[in-house]
């Protein structure tokens, strides 16, 4: 039964993962490339008499969120690029508050307005906490439909196991494409265990009373919970990096990339290697924490990196910061909408491999 | 020799930040006090605003919660919606509520989700220092209306009756405005408050109180004067009593 | 109505305000000339028989800085 | 196994069915799939794209920008065509509506009077179903013998009388490119 | 005349150097710790017929902000780090629309409500564009209330050449301290040249109808106004870069900070010096574009950095960047409102020295 | 033989991108023929909302800002404060205004913000497919609202009376809903358009004009039962006519 | 009123949504069977002489497809 | 000359204004200047302290961790005092209201019975001013010499009348530090 291979859109599959996952509570307010999924939950939800409120604005749906998490109920809310960036004040509060969510991107091509095709230019937003504050969130991003629909299932309780929030970065692609998928089991919300940290249901927790708040006067107060919370950090990210890698071992040079691009690279991988040449791919799954010491371990056996975004060059950064010096970082990247072909990236590679 | 009037169970006894006559206090304190006349006590959830009130969660001995600036409507809407046996309490200030807020308080009305707002107009950003709030009165100073409030040749707005903007929408069952200036408006807010709560926990629809709140320190005047202000100014252009009331329950509050 | 009643003041919270001896109708209250170790002129019983225990001040304090006790 | 499909048309021509049908029967016979349709906030009467891959193998990506076979449904498609497909590739050409061929001279054309088709069949609407059979058949690539349950859990029930209609259009489509 | 030294809070001289620079219009929403500059400009604006307005928010502020600089008005907004955080959108929207503005994030600590104590935990946002989106805003560290008057008036003819917006990043401190300054020459904005890319005007401009607008649906379209917007960008990376160094030609560790924690590095510099130690200070003025190029020329000659901020950690991954591997670079940092002491940072420099 | 009807030289003559039906291009008719009657358009600015319209620029032949979803209305107060004299029209739809947008739109028009809003309601998100807005009738369909919008049970809110909202509101000197589903009162609402523009040029406060539009597309209808539902079921609950008008001048504006 | 009129449809800037065809008072306007190049099926006149020039089409077509001529 | 003063009170002592006036006087005597209030959200009657910096030099760190002279008007400011004072530095004590002297031997503890001078030219209120006169007195960094012109432009007219004794608070501060 769960074996069952169904066909559906990305974004759908983000919504059936995210049910089985035992979510309690979705919020959102509508963004192309990104409706499927909000329709899913509106329908699916509402069915399973759990709670789907259409917001009033994406800032109202993280802040749902966010009262909805405080009572320790998975809770979520997905969104498009410029309906992310909305939210940025919700997710540092969130960090703040130190509460699980998980939040959903679709994200389109900007800056502003932009266009509604598929890009991969709020990766900076995305690793670097585009909200104000020392804080990161756990950044899963899935190379499809399967993965998506994998990764938001576990997402859940990755984000409730470190009290962090986990945003899972797809793109309009991933959002709009079918493709056979296979579900985990459904966990029945019920049979979820209460969270002590949380509010409510005070006398059948046998606990003093709770209070939810990132707010901390004293700066040496604020400077603990922080530092606490990195600490955090740093435990996750010696246990969550995650990453795969293609023909790596013997390769010259190796493609870094993720979600979407990864699996142009690997198209173009094919035609290298056809063509005689070794080239390789590396696809971080977590970018947050970033697959840093791999990176590192590979620059030390020397392979050159070439690095492939839909965007003017942002994870790039992250993975300069890995090899630190030590080999050639190049970058290749489209934007706007644009889809690299695996054509172009495989003239690109073609054209460094004569350097 | 009996106790007539005494600390409330759900209010901590300690000294509090806000300043000396600030009307968050005896807000409080009443809030406190029906929430122990109900015995919900471990069922009470409030969010605190973003304002002098942020600090709420070291007075009030139940659970709550410190969501974002405005944001308060919607992080209540996520609370109770995950909670609806519990009494939530959204408390807002008239900067929280009416300008930054706007659209969620609203929304959340017009959802007629059920959790009772506790809006504290005291016509001023208290904790900022001073600023203009949507609520503040023509002419009124603060510190972005230097020279007070001027609807027309600043286009600074006028005040907003915030009840009376809600009572349009379907969603609201219960809008009372109550003040804290004396003993006797002090009564009536309280039953207000315990009839707003009431009907939450029938779960009615969305409960709101409004209430008129002196902030001595920002409107630049002692604690006396700041009363009578509120009396003279506040009370006129905003009418106390329940501006709506569609609830199908008989009162059952009382003056204490 | 003719009730007796007796208050009690806790110093330390109390902030002089105010706000209860306006609001006693019988004048019971007013004002220390000692301020308190955080500097504020408390309040004080100054006419103690003459407290009907209508709670008022009670109800008017924002500091909660009051008992009232019916006789 | 790999076959990397583009198909153009109108919107309103049924592209996305015919889409999420190729790929949904080609699942069904065991193959991974991946279907992109090319979103747009375009109104209804906009143009309707799609990438369509079906392979034994894992797909690498979705993206097809060098076609083994395209579909051409429409006039206005014959130029995209024309760019995406591969040197040697097919191009299926809905010759009811398409009156120039692509100038793709390396590529084999395939003629399908879809909509002629369609409409002797007696509804316009499966001119997409036509088509699908001649991609069957030309390409070799899906069989389309399951294609009566795939429909059956395509369409909702109120819609199962239409099934036959729908694969006998297939039948016509498959017949039209023989030889 | 002009030449009076006042005696000012930093949040009222980067007021009084915005009403000299012909800003036109200001749209604020009060937050601690810039109360002042807003009370600044209600009184000062007013009071010169120009349009000073208490926005509902700083969402509706940031977009008035577009509205008025879409008609060539030099328009400014200011707020504090979660306030900025709602501004991503907007942000993001002013560089889709290549629309000039003046930003001032007087930033204070986070995540979430955090504390109102000063903080530079808003670097990565103000340098990677917290918005979503391929995009970079200008952003303009002062060190002081001297340097906060004279970036912030530098700021609105900055923005119009680069039709790029500027964000003057300072902290609480450089928003509450009193300093001297000295202030330029006032402009009158009547005689500030209306832009021909702007809305309004129509006969009197002679031109042909204007549309402000970062909306481009089609991918190529899109990508190609990105591209010449960072073809942009690259020219201001070679026009712009400033920085200040201070006995750096014979240091053996170089302190990198900005603004306030740049003060304190040059406090602990002395006591460096005091004690016979070759340390030296480099300070980015520009933190977009950084001065990358400068500190890997430094990096050539073998000097060690220390870099010091007010937050966990970020502007080091610039510094990082910037120098490649090529030698260490060390942090040291304080958080949560808390601001290091120049006895703690000449410690730790004490501590590297050794090493 | 003379011209009677035509092509308003405000529009630019191009096929729109609008679904065949759609009452959006009816409006943008009646406003360029507004401008043009008024001599207005080069003193004449849209900001064109995040919605279907978001395009008008390609058909609006004068100046035009395009602003963040719901925030056209602090858009045009920018615009407005620094071109007092030219004509700024703040074009939204429902989702705009009435959702994302409603903190915007009751400030500016608690603030008075000299700028026309043309909100277009057509019960529904247009451009992302169909969603529900804050206008969407109870029981009415949306792809978020999947067995029809139902206030109570899942808790979705009531349908919202922008005009009767906005109405509370000093600053509002002008508000009319009209509708565009046949002749008669798409000719009565090029009138309120005209007033609306009068007042502005006057400088009287904030003006706006609501219409009801048929969204055949998302409605799921053709375009002749569109604007029959529309006429059976929205005209029925948002009330057609001047909903406010305090103007100080007398109308100037004629059916056309 | 009983003013003479004709109009002109533009066939290739109509989307064939019948709105005019409804708002006709005089039936003038029926529905052409031979698509334009987008597709749509566009109005047509179809009954020239019936015009009275009263715009009511003019007023209701979202294309600005109609041209109404007073005689 | 770098003089680095920490100065803290309760809310209501004036702390501020000292500082302001301090700073702003060194600045009329062509010091260089910085005064950093410690900015919280406390109401009424919380604590009020501040880094405050008059130097010939440019001055680096505005924060006063290390503090030349210390300014300490109230009991509970003793602790802080201790704290921030520097090896050998100068704390000032408002012996009127500071009963117990900071526990630092090293440094030199100079009393001002700032209240009592005060109540005795009749506004307990300038206690600051007589605090000011003290400090420059015993620091000899700024020489307040300008100090009439400085009041002048600090405060608003209408309390012009009050310069007089302001003036007169500061001399008897720096008289009562004779010696
Ligand atoms: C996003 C954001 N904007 C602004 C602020 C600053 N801020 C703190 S409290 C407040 C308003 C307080 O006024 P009000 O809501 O009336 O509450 P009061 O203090 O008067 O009780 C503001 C604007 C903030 N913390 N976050
Ligand atoms: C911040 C943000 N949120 C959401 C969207 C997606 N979006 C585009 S248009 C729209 C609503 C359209 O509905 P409406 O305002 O009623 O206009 P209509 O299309 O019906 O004319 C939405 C939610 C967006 N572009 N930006
Ligand atoms: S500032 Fe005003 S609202 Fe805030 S605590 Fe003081 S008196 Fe109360
Ligand atoms: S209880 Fe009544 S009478 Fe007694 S002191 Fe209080 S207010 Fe006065
Ligand atoms: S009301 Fe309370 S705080 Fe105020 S003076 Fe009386 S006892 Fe003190
Ligand atoms: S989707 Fe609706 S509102 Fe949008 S163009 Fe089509 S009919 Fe008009
Ligand atoms: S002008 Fe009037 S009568 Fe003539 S075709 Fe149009 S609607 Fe019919
Ligand atoms: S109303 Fe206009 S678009 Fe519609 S059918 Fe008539 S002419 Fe064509
Ligand atoms: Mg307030
Ligand atoms: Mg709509």
């Amino acid at each position: 039964m769960a074996e069952e291979i169904r066909l559906m859109k990305g974004n759908e599959a983000i919504g059936e993962a995210a049910v089985r996952a035992g979510c309690r509570a979705y919020f959102g307010y509508p963004i192309t490339p990104q409706n499927e999924l909000t329709a899913y939950m509106a329908k699916h939800m509402l069915a399973k008499g759990r709670i789907f409120i259409q917001a009033e604005s994406e800032i109202a749906a993280i802040n749902m969120v966010y009262g909805a998490s405080s009572t320790g109920a998975r809770a979520m809310t997905s969104s498009s690029s410029p309906g992310v960036s909305l939210k940025q004040e919700g997710i540092s509060y969130l960090c703040g508050a130190d509460l699980p969510a998980v939040i959903v991107n679709v994200a389109r091509a900007g800056p502003g307005l932009g266009g509604i095709s598929p890009g991969q230019g709020d990766y900076f937003q995305a690793t670097r906490g585009g909200g104000h504050g020392d804080y990161y969130t756990i950044v899963l991003a899935p190379k499809g439909v399967q993965e998506a629909a994998d990764l938001t299932y576990e997402a859940f309780s990755i984000s409730e196991k470190w009290r962090v929030p986990v945003l899972v970065l797809a793109d309009g692609l991933i959002g709009q494409m079918m493709e056979g998928v296979v579900f985990p089991e459904p966990i029945d919300p019920a049979t979820l265990p209460r969270k002590d940290w949380a509010v409510g249901h005070v006398t059948e927790m046998h606990r003093p009373y709770n209070h939810v708040t990132s707010l901390n006067l004293e700066p040496d107060g604020l400077e603990a919970a922080n530092r606490i919370r990195f600490e955090r950090y740093g435990h996750i990210k010696e246990e969550l990096v995650r990453y795969e890698e293609i023909d790596v071992d013997d390769a010259d040079i190796v493609f870094v990339a993720y979600g979407t691009s990864a699996r142009v690279c690997h198209g173009a991988l094919e035609m290298a290697r056809a063509a005689g040449m070794k080239v390789g791919l590396f696809r971080p799954i977590t970018l947050w924490p970033f697959p840093s010491a791999r990176l590192a371990g590979l620059a030390e056996r020397g392979k050159r990196f070439l690095c492939v975004e839909m965007s003017m060059g942002q994870m790039v950064e992250d993975v300069r910061l890995a090899v630190n010096g030590k080999v050639p970082v190049y970058f290749y990247g489209r934007c706007g909408g644009n889809i690299p072909s695996q054509e172009e990236v495989f003239a690109e590679v073609k054209r460094l491999m004569a350097l | 020799m009996e106790l007539a009037y005494k600390h409330p169970k759900s209010l901590k006894s300690i000294q509090t930040k806000y300043c000396p006559g600030c009307g968050h206090g005896v807000i409080h304190r009443i809030i406190a006090e029906v929430i122990d006349e109900m015995g919900l006590q471990n069922k009470a959830i409030i969010t605190n605003p973003v304002g002098c009130s942020v600090w709420a969660d070291l007075y009030f001995d139940f659970d709550s919660v410190q969501p974002a600036h405005g944001r308060t409507p919607a992080a209540s809407t996520g609370i109770k919606r995950m909670l609806p046996d519990h009494l939530v309490i959204c408390y807002q200030g008239d900067g929280d509520l009416a300008a930054i807020g706007t659209a969620e308080i609203i929304h959340a009305a017009n959802r007629g989700e059920k959790f009772t707002t506790i809006f504290v107009n005291n016509a001023i950003y208290g904790m900022t220092g001073g600023q203009m709030a949507p609520t503040t009165l023509v002419g009124q100073h603060a510190t972005t209306a230097p020279e007070g409030r001027d609807p027309i040749l600043a286009g600074m707005g006028y005040p907003i009756r915030v009840c009376e903007l809600l009572a349009t929408l379907e969603g609201t069952k219960y809008l009372a405005r109550g003040a804290v200036n004396n003993a006797v408006n002090t009564r009536k807010t309280k039953n207000y408050i315990r009839k707003a709560f009431e009907a939450q926990m029938r779960g009615e629809g969305f409960t709101m109180v409004e209430i008129l709140s002196q902030c001595p320190t920002n409107w630049q005047m002692t604690s006396l004067e700041s009363v009578e202000w509120l009396e003279k100014n506040m009370i006129a252009f905003y009418q106390l009593g329940e501006i709506k009331n569609t609830l199908s329950a008989p009162a059952t509050a009382q003056a204490h | 109505m003719a009730m007796k009643g007796s208050v009690e003041i806790d110093r330390e919270r109390c902030k002089g305000c105010q706000l209860c001896t306006r609001a006693c109708p019988t004048k019971v209250l007013g004002i220390d000339p000692e301020p308190n170790s955080w500097g504020y002129f408390p309040a004080k019983v100054i006419a103690a028989d003459k407290c009907n225990s209508c709670g008022n001040c009670f109800v008017v304090c924002p500091d909660v800085a009051i008992t009232v006790y019916r006789l | 196994m790999t076959e990397k499909t583009f198909m153009a048309g109108f919107g309103g021509q049924g592209i996305i069915s015919l889409g999420q049908l190729w790929v949904y029967s080609a699942m069904k016979e065991g193959l991974k799939v991946t279907f992109f349709p090319f979103y747009g906030a375009e109104k209804r009467g906009g143009i309707a794209r799609a990438s369509v891959i079906v392979s034994s193998d894992e797909i690498k990506s979705p993206l097809v920008t060098s076609a083994d076979s395209v579909v051409v449904m429409n006039q206005d498609s014959v130029e995209i065509a024309e760019k995406v497909c591969k040197k040697g590739g097919t191009i299926l050409v809905n010759s009811s509506l398409v009156k120039t061929d692509p100038a793709r001279p390396d590529a084999r054309i395939v003629h399908v009077p879809c909509n002629d088709i369609a409409l002797k069949l007696g509804d316009v609407r499966i001119a997409n179903m036509v088509m699908m059979g001649a991609l069957s058949k030309v390409t070799g690539a899906v069989k389309l013998d399951t294609l009566e349950s795939v429909l059956k859990s395509f369409f909702p029930s109120s819609k199962h009388a239409l099934i036959t209609l729908n694969i006998a259009a297939v039948e016509e489509g498959k017949k039209a490119v023989l030889g």
